[in-house]
């Protein structure tokens, strides 16, 4: 579903991501594991279009994408779940909600009931529907960011650290929803600092560090090395050096 | 000859006060004027910078502390018969004193809602000046007062000497620990509150400063015209005063004093300018920001600037999103 | 002061409020839409009857025509603006202190630039509402108060009904949020930007037609004008469009009255004054409970 | 576990503590309290008050009800500033550094307004006292650095640094303050496992320093490790408190907060 | 010499500078004239405007950039403020002004290259007072003016000219300039039981406030204004039948039968397409005074100077005979607004002093 070939990306000058190739498969639930300043969240913004690659191609069903714009790329049936949550502050929840569906040309009731599941979830959420998200807690947010980018019913679902900030009740079952939405036909690409967390949910996991893939297989035997994982996740951004 | 730039920016400050300070043997009589004019805006934006560039408050009310400084010296004189030192230093001290009230609206309210109380304190003191004629003689305006020093020439030196004082003063307050405290407020006043900033005196020292230069620079103004009128001080004004601190880079003391000289005297070197002069300023002034504020790619005015090592904008702080 | 005055009074200080509280429901729609105080939008609103003074009172087309090119003149005008200037800048998020300046900026070129085209001096056309008066009693009434009352009041519901009711109004404001996150929604931050500058100058342009029979136009007459709109503005509370119209109503009621009853001269003093003050004990305006930022 | 002892002074006593946003009650007559020494946690779900006490307590937010005690004196409603001076500091859930200055000048600004007793007047003219409060400024700044391990990114821009690093920036900025009492609000967000042992280290370290510690944090290998004392909230109101061993048990917290997940 | 170089100051910006415009064009038109007919005496004048803005302040600088240039003579400026702040300049470089403002100030400062091709306020406000007691048999006046230097000059001259005729403002009302509604003045007008208005200002408000005087009901009110109220500019913002029976004085008027100003107003109007303002264009005679000195006497400032002092000259719009203190102009006209068009209602001629 979606391929990346010899991705680079710089910020400013200095290639953040020097070369990195990887596959997630259509129906599969893949995480990308890495150091802090790997390059985790600069591969996903890479995907989404946010940033334009310097190198390199992105294929999405089939497509290349890396020369489109953001919002071409978001209604090919793609969803991101941006670091630092990035709700809007001053729309309250439902609006937010609202806005997640900007994509479709779905009707009314279809948004609706697409809306009640983000609040089934997120109960929190149908409590706080006239809230306006920028006066939500550091969760609270976290939550509407989550519900609002599966209100898009995407093809691939991106999440960048979900669990941040969650209480692990509520990580709980975010963890059993995205496996739900996985059997239900959606692949996702997860980014987790709690590798134990996210291993146990994935099928395939990419390990990154300072731009590059350094380690990739299936869950379970990544998870077994676990040595050789700590090494790579312990490598803490020594790549920066400005 | 990045060198060379390089070396022009650490001595700046002192070849620009040479420059000044050979002004008067060069410039014929109405060229020396307009350097005069520009020397006394420099003290006046050099207060701005303070309040603009570091603290990152925008006033649209600037002209009318100079107005304060200016016409206070005035009235003393006129009125009152003080001697113009004497009447200098009330002028100065009443301005800083109507500038450090007007911080009080600045304790609640920022962005576009400080900005227009500035306009408003603008037009009120214009206002004020034109009806209460019997002190400020209206809009008649108001002569008669005499000079700090009797050549037009020694008030020039003076100004030149409190300009390069006031320009070190500036830099050495924006590299302090106190600037650091003005410049906060501008990025981020709660955590700079947490973290035991006293934001509101912060903002009272901003203010005060820059009104302290502005009535200071508004007394020379008097001596340089010997004449004053409300129409000088109008919100126009402002919006040029403006212009002069952002051309100058919003950091740079020697940028705010370069850029002040400069587009004071730019309508007499372009005499064409002189009936669109506001036209061309501010089409200038929209043209630099857009080019320096955005990064459109290599060769762009911020690339060029940015090489050649010369202040850029610090507007840009992205979120790391 | 017999009750008849007092009466005339208050109607021509609502009349003239009504004219406040257009330019400022174009600076709450540009604030809501793109989270910018627009400045600019007096001299846009000049800018807009000079247009329309060139295509209906010199070139002598017909009126309704008139309006509606010079509406469209105006988008065009708006749309370039936003490609040119307004768009990059928020894209590339720069300090919105920045942008602030830029829209001062704005104000000065506009002005001067209608100075250079148009003159200085004063000039009007016919007033198309009619220029005979109406008398209800010893009241004395101009047909355009009326005209000019049910159109704000159109733009008015129309307005919060797009911005509050449609997903194209949510999400343009969303992109003023959040423009990272509207472009992972597939919103075209360009398109938005775009739209909401056209429709602000469009807005100017409306006003600045309904205004030029009135005031005659100069190149400051928005300026004169927008001053008070900001204090309307936020009086009635920023971004608001019920608050703009009620700030404007206060303002040209209490400005009319001050003059009345207590100088003429020191009436701005007067509205800046309760302004400030106003903002002291409610900084969010009469319309937006004061939100305190989440920490 | 370090310092918890029965005896010792409290730092921080909060009482009967309300605030509310319209109709929504986020902290509820709320009773805590952080004795010399202690490392305490704050847990709770999400929008459950933790954020929101930590900004009553530093003044950020003024409260409805309620007083604050900080080393024997009221402290509610008073400037954050003053609150600061007092001795307590803060860090912040979202990271509220200023990224267009560098590493240096974020830390200093914890040194909070002014030229620690100089002048405007000294500054400009550069006078002796002035150098030399800048000096011991410095160094004392330095000295943190050192001590949080940032010295060698001293001069780096700080929206450049690492995630993590930002982090500990927020840290070091409020240690400069020189407080009794540090507010960490989730440090370990977004950190990965090293870093968070990295963190714990410091955390610990600052404690041994003799400061008071009150932490808010969702990952329960932290709180289980360093908390000598641990509140639940839930919709505002405390619902357990008790060593996290104790209260990780009680199945109210179990239900609200912890599921399955959390022991 | 290769030019005779003339400046003419004029407010080409800001608020007044469409008066500025007027003032240009017309000494423009006489320069035009005189270069095509071979200048004076083979040699072009080189006329240069400069900016005097709307601001009395940068008017100064004006005064000093214009010496800076050194012009055998000056036109200008045009506002009495800058007149009076700035003739000490002209005196210390001693070279002749041939100045516009009203205020009576102007030429009583004992500046012998001051010279007025204008007529003070002091000479025809009392014709206006009387003209409303004896001809409109006016017996309660009231009182509008700016707080700008020229329309507060107006009042200061009003008030004696009022009690000279026996006549006391029944009230007196302000506005500062950029105000566009005068709704509670004018009702406090209606209130005080006025029958006539002296109203002073610039032509946008005074076009307002005969606007809003006939939409409040109160088109009874007489109005008596200054030489600005003959400006084209009132008529069109107020809208003709709004000004119907507007009086005021003016230095020339459009219904003056002469055949001579009937002339000069055709080719004016044929020229720059729009109608005349009778009170800006009288700098179209100072070029040819000025020329008409320099083929006589040559480019020397204090001999154009002394042939100004004693000056006796008649032009296209008006006779021209210097006095004692400089002023130049003796014709006054009162004339009324009837029918849709100016009509000239008296004419007074001052003695020469
Ligand atoms: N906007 C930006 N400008 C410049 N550099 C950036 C920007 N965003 C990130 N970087 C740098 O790029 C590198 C990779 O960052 P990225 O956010 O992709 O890492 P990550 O693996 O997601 O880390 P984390 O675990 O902290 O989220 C880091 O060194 C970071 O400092
Ligand atoms: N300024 C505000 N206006 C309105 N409601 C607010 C405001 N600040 C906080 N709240 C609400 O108060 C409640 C408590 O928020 P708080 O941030 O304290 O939660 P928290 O316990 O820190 O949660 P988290 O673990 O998600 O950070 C939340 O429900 C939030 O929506
Ligand atoms: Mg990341
Ligand atoms: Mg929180």
């Amino acid at each position: 579903m979606l391929k990346i070939n010899d991705l680079v990306v710089a910020y400013e000058v200095a290639p953040v991501l020097h070369s990195v190739s990887l596959e997630v498969q259509a129906g599969k639930i893949v995480t990308l594991l890495g150091a802090n300043g790997a390059g985790k969240s600069t591969t996903l913004k890479a995907i989404s279009g946010l940033i334009k690659p310097l190198s390199g191609s992105i294929e999405f069903c089939g497509e290349v994408i890396s020369n489109k714009r953001p919002d071409e790329i978001v209604k090919m049936g793609l969803a991101h779940v941006p670091e630092g949550r990035l709700v809007f502050p001053g729309l309250t929840v439902t609006e937010n909600l609202k806005i997640g569906a900007y994509t479709r040309k779905a009707s009314r009731s279809e948004v609706k009931s697409d809306m009640q599941k983000a609040f089934d979830l997120f109960p929190r959420l149908a409590e706080r529907c006239n809230q306006l998200a920028g006066t939500m807690s550091g969760g609270e947010q976290q939550m509407l960011s989550i519900a609002r980018a599966m209100m898009s019913n995407p093809k691939l679902l991106m999440l960048d650290e979900p669990s941040l900030g969650l209480a692990p009740v509520i990580i709980d079952s975010i963890m059993d929803k995205i496996r739900e939405i996985n059997e239900a036909g959606t692949t996702v690409l997860l980014i987790e600092q709690n590798a134990e967390l996210a291993l146990s949910i994935s099928h395939y996991a990419y390990v990154l560090s300072v731009g590059e893939v350094v380690l990739s297989g299936d869950s379970e035997s990544i998870a077994e090395d676990k040595a050789v994982l700590e090494a790579y996740l312990g490598g803490e951004s020594e790549g920066r050096t400005d | 000859m990045v060198k060379l730039f390089k070396w022009l920016k650490k001595y700046a400050l002192l070849i620009v006060m040479l420059l000044l300070l050979a002004a008067p043997s060069v410039t014929s009589q109405y060229e020396f004027y307009v350097v005069q004019r520009g020397v006394q805006n420099a003290i006046h934006v050099l207060g701005l910078l303070i309040l603009i560039g570091y603290s990152g408050m925008l006033s649209l009310g600037s002209a009318a502390l100079l107005a304060t400084g200016a016409y206070t010296y005035g009235i003393l004189l006129v009125k009152v018969g003080l001697n113009p030192w004497v009447g200098a230093a009330l002028a100065v001290a009443l301005t800083t004193f109507i500038g450090t009230g007007l911080a009080l609206p600045a304790f609640r309210l920022a962005g576009p809602f400080l900005v227009v109380t500035t306009v408003g304190f603008g037009e009120i003191v214009r206002i004020l000046i034109l009806n209460m004629e019997p002190i400020t003689g209206g809009a008649y305006g108001l002569a008669g007062f005499a000079k700090l020093l009797p050549s037009t020439r020694w008030v020039y030196y003076l100004m030149v000497a409190a300009l390069f004082l006031i320009a070190i003063a500036v830099k050495r307050i924006g590299e302090s620990r106190l600037g650091l405290a003005l410049k906060s407020l501008r990025e981020d006043e709660v955590a700079a509150e947490v973290m035991g900033v006293d934001v509101r005196r912060a903002k009272m020292v901003s203010f005060a400063l820059s009104a302290m230069l502005a009535g200071l620079s508004g007394v020379f103004l008097a001596n340089l015209t010997g004449y004053l009128s409300p129409d000088s001080f109008t919100a126009a004004e402002s919006a040029s005063y403006l212009l002069m601190v952002v051309m100058g880079g919003m950091q740079s003391v020697t940028g705010a004093i370069v850029s002040s000289i400069v587009i004071t005297s730019l309508p007499e070197v372009l005499r064409f300018l002189s009936s669109s002069r506001l036209l061309v300023y501010s089409l200038v002034l929209l043209v630099y920001l857009r080019l320096n504020w955005v990064r459109t790619g290599k060769g762009s005015l911020a690339g060029l600037m940015k090489t050649l090592g010369f202040p850029l904008g610090t507007g840009r702080a992205k979120d790391r999103s | 002061m017999t009750a008849a005055i007092l009466l005339q009074l208050v109607l021509n200080g609502l009349a003239m409020g009504i004219i406040y509280s257009l330019p400022a429901l174009g600076i709450s729609l540009i604030w809501n839409a793109s989270g910018l105080f627009n400045f600019a939008q007096g001299d846009l609103l000049t800018l807009g009857g000079y247009v329309m003074l060139s295509l209906f009172g010199k070139a002598g087309l017909p009126y309704i025509p008139s309006f509606i090119m010079t509406v469209a003149v105006m988008g065009i005008i708006g749309y370039a603006l936003s490609q040119a200037y307004f768009y990059p800048m928020l894209e590339h998020r720069v300090n919105p202190q920045i942008i602030l300046i830029g829209t001062v900026a704005f104000s000065v070129f506009i002005r001067n630039l209608v100075l250079v085209i148009w003159g200085t001096t004063p000039q009007t056309y016919k007033n198309p509402f009619g220029s005979s008066v109406l008398q209800i009693g010893e009241l004395y009434l101009m047909p355009h108060v009326i005209w000019i009352v049910a159109i704000v009041a159109v733009l008015l519901i129309t307005l919060q009904y797009f911005l509050r009711g449609t997903m194209v109004g949510t999400a343009m404001r969303a992109v003023a949020q959040r423009p990272t996150a509207s472009y992972l929604m597939g919103i075209r931050n360009d398109r938005m930007i775009a739209l909401t500058f056209m429709l602000s100058t469009a807005i100017a342009a409306v006003s600045g037609v309904l205004i030029s029979p009135i005031i005659p136009l100069t190149p400051s007459m928005g300026g004169i004008i927008a001053v008070k709109a900001m204090a309307a503005v936020l009086i009635g509370g920023l971004g608001s469009f019920s608050g703009a119209l009620l700030g404007g109503v206060a303002v040209g009621i209490a400005e009319t009255l001050f003059a009345a009853f207590v100088s003429s001269t020191y009436r701005d003093i007067f509205i800046f004054g309760v302004l400030v003050l106003f903002l002291l004990f409610r900084p969010g305006g009469i319309f937006r409970a004061s939100v305190s930022e989440k920490v | 576990m370090v310092g918890s002892t029965n005896t010792a002074r409290e730092v921080l006593n909060v009482k009967g503590l309300t605030k509310k946003f319209g109709g929504l009650v986020a902290v509820d007559d709320l009773d805590i309290n952080v004795k010399e020494g202690q490392i305490c946690a704050l847990i709770g779900p999400n929008g459950s008050g933790k954020t929101t006490v930590l900004n009553l307590i530093t003044g950020v937010y003024k409260n409805d009800r309620g007083v604050v005690d900080f080393a024997g004196q009221h402290v509610q409603n008073l400037p954050p500033h003053t609150i600061c001076w007092k001795g307590i500091a803060r860090t912040f859930q979202n990271i509220r550094i200023l990224s267009s200055q560098t590493v240096f000048q974020n830390a200093l600004l914890g040194k909070g307004y002014g030229n620690g007793g100089v002048s405007i007047l000294q500054t400009a003219l550069n006078t002796k006292k002035y150098r030399e409060a800048t000096a011991a400024c410095t160094e004392e700044v330095d000295r943190i650095l050192e001590f949080v391990g940032l010295l060698d990114l001293k001069n780096e821009y700080a929206r450049n640094l690492p995630y993590g690093k930002q982090r500990i920036l927020e840290i070091a900025r409020a240690l400069i303050t020189g407080p009794k009492l540090l507010l960490l609000d989730e440090p370990a967000a977004g950190l990965n496992s090293q870093e968070i042992h990295a963190l714990m280290e410091l955390i610990k370290r600052i404690s041994e320093r003799g400061i008071s510690i009150l932490l808010i944090e969702h990952r329960m290998e932290i709180v289980g490790k360093l908390a000598d004392w641990v509140f639940v909230l839930n919709h505002g109101a405390k619902i357990a408190e008790g060593t996290f061993d104790k209260v990780k048990e009680d199945p109210a917290v179990i239900q609200a907060y912890l599921g399955r997940g959390g022991r | 010499p290769k030019s005779y170089r003339i400046c003419h100051l004029a407010p080409l910006t800001g608020d007044a500078s469409f008066q500025g415009q007027i003032l240009v064009n017309a000494a423009k038109l006489a320069v035009d004239e005189i270069n095509a007919k071979g200048g004076i005496n083979g040699v072009p004048i080189e006329y240069i405007p400069v900016d005097e803005t709307s601001s009395t302040a940068t008017g100064i600088e004006a005064v000093r950039k214009a010496l800076a240039l050194n012009p055998v003579a000056v036109i200008g400026p045009n506002r009495s403020g800058t007149i009076l702040a700035a003739e000490a300049l002209w005196k210390d470089a001693k070279i002749p002004f041939i100045t516009d403002g009203t205020n009576a100030q102007t030429t009583k400062k004992g500046n012998p290259y001051t010279f007025r091709i204008q007529i003070e306020s002091t000479y025809w406000i009392p014709i206006l007072a009387r003209t409303a007691k004896e001809y409109y048999k006016v017996t309660k006046p009231a009182v509008i003016y700016g707080t700008n230097e020229y329309s507060k000059g107006l009042w200061d001259a009003t008030l004696p000219a009022l009690t000279q005729y026996g006549l006391a403002p029944v009230t007196v009302q302000t506005y500062n300039d950029g105000d566009r509604d005068f709704t509670a003045q004018l009702l406090k007008i209606k209130a005080a039981g006025a029958d006539a208005l002296f109203c002073y200002g610039y032509e946008a408000e005074i076009g307002i406030i005969l606007r809003q005087r006939v939409e409040l009901g109160m088109k009874n009110l007489l109005v008596f204004g200054e030489r600005g109220c003959s400006s084209p500019a009132i008529e069109q913002i107020a809208g003709t039948t709004n000004i119907e029976g507007l009086v005021c004085s003016t230095t020339l008027s459009q219904g003056d039968p002469d055949p001579a100003r009937q002339a000069f107003i055709k080719k004016y109007t044929s020229t720059f397409k729009e109608p005349l303002s009778p009170t800006h264009v009288n700098h179209y005679d100072s070029i040819y005074i000025l020329a008409d000195i320099i083929k006589r006497v040559g480019d020397n400032p204090e001999k154009i100077r002394t042939e100004l002092s004693k000056l006796n000259y008649v032009g296209a719009l008006a006779r021209y005979q210097a006095d004692s203190e400089g002023n130049l102009v003796h014709t006054i006209y009162t004339q009324v607004f009837q029918n849709g068009k100016w009509t000239p209602l008296i004419k007074e001629e001052y003695p020469v002093k």
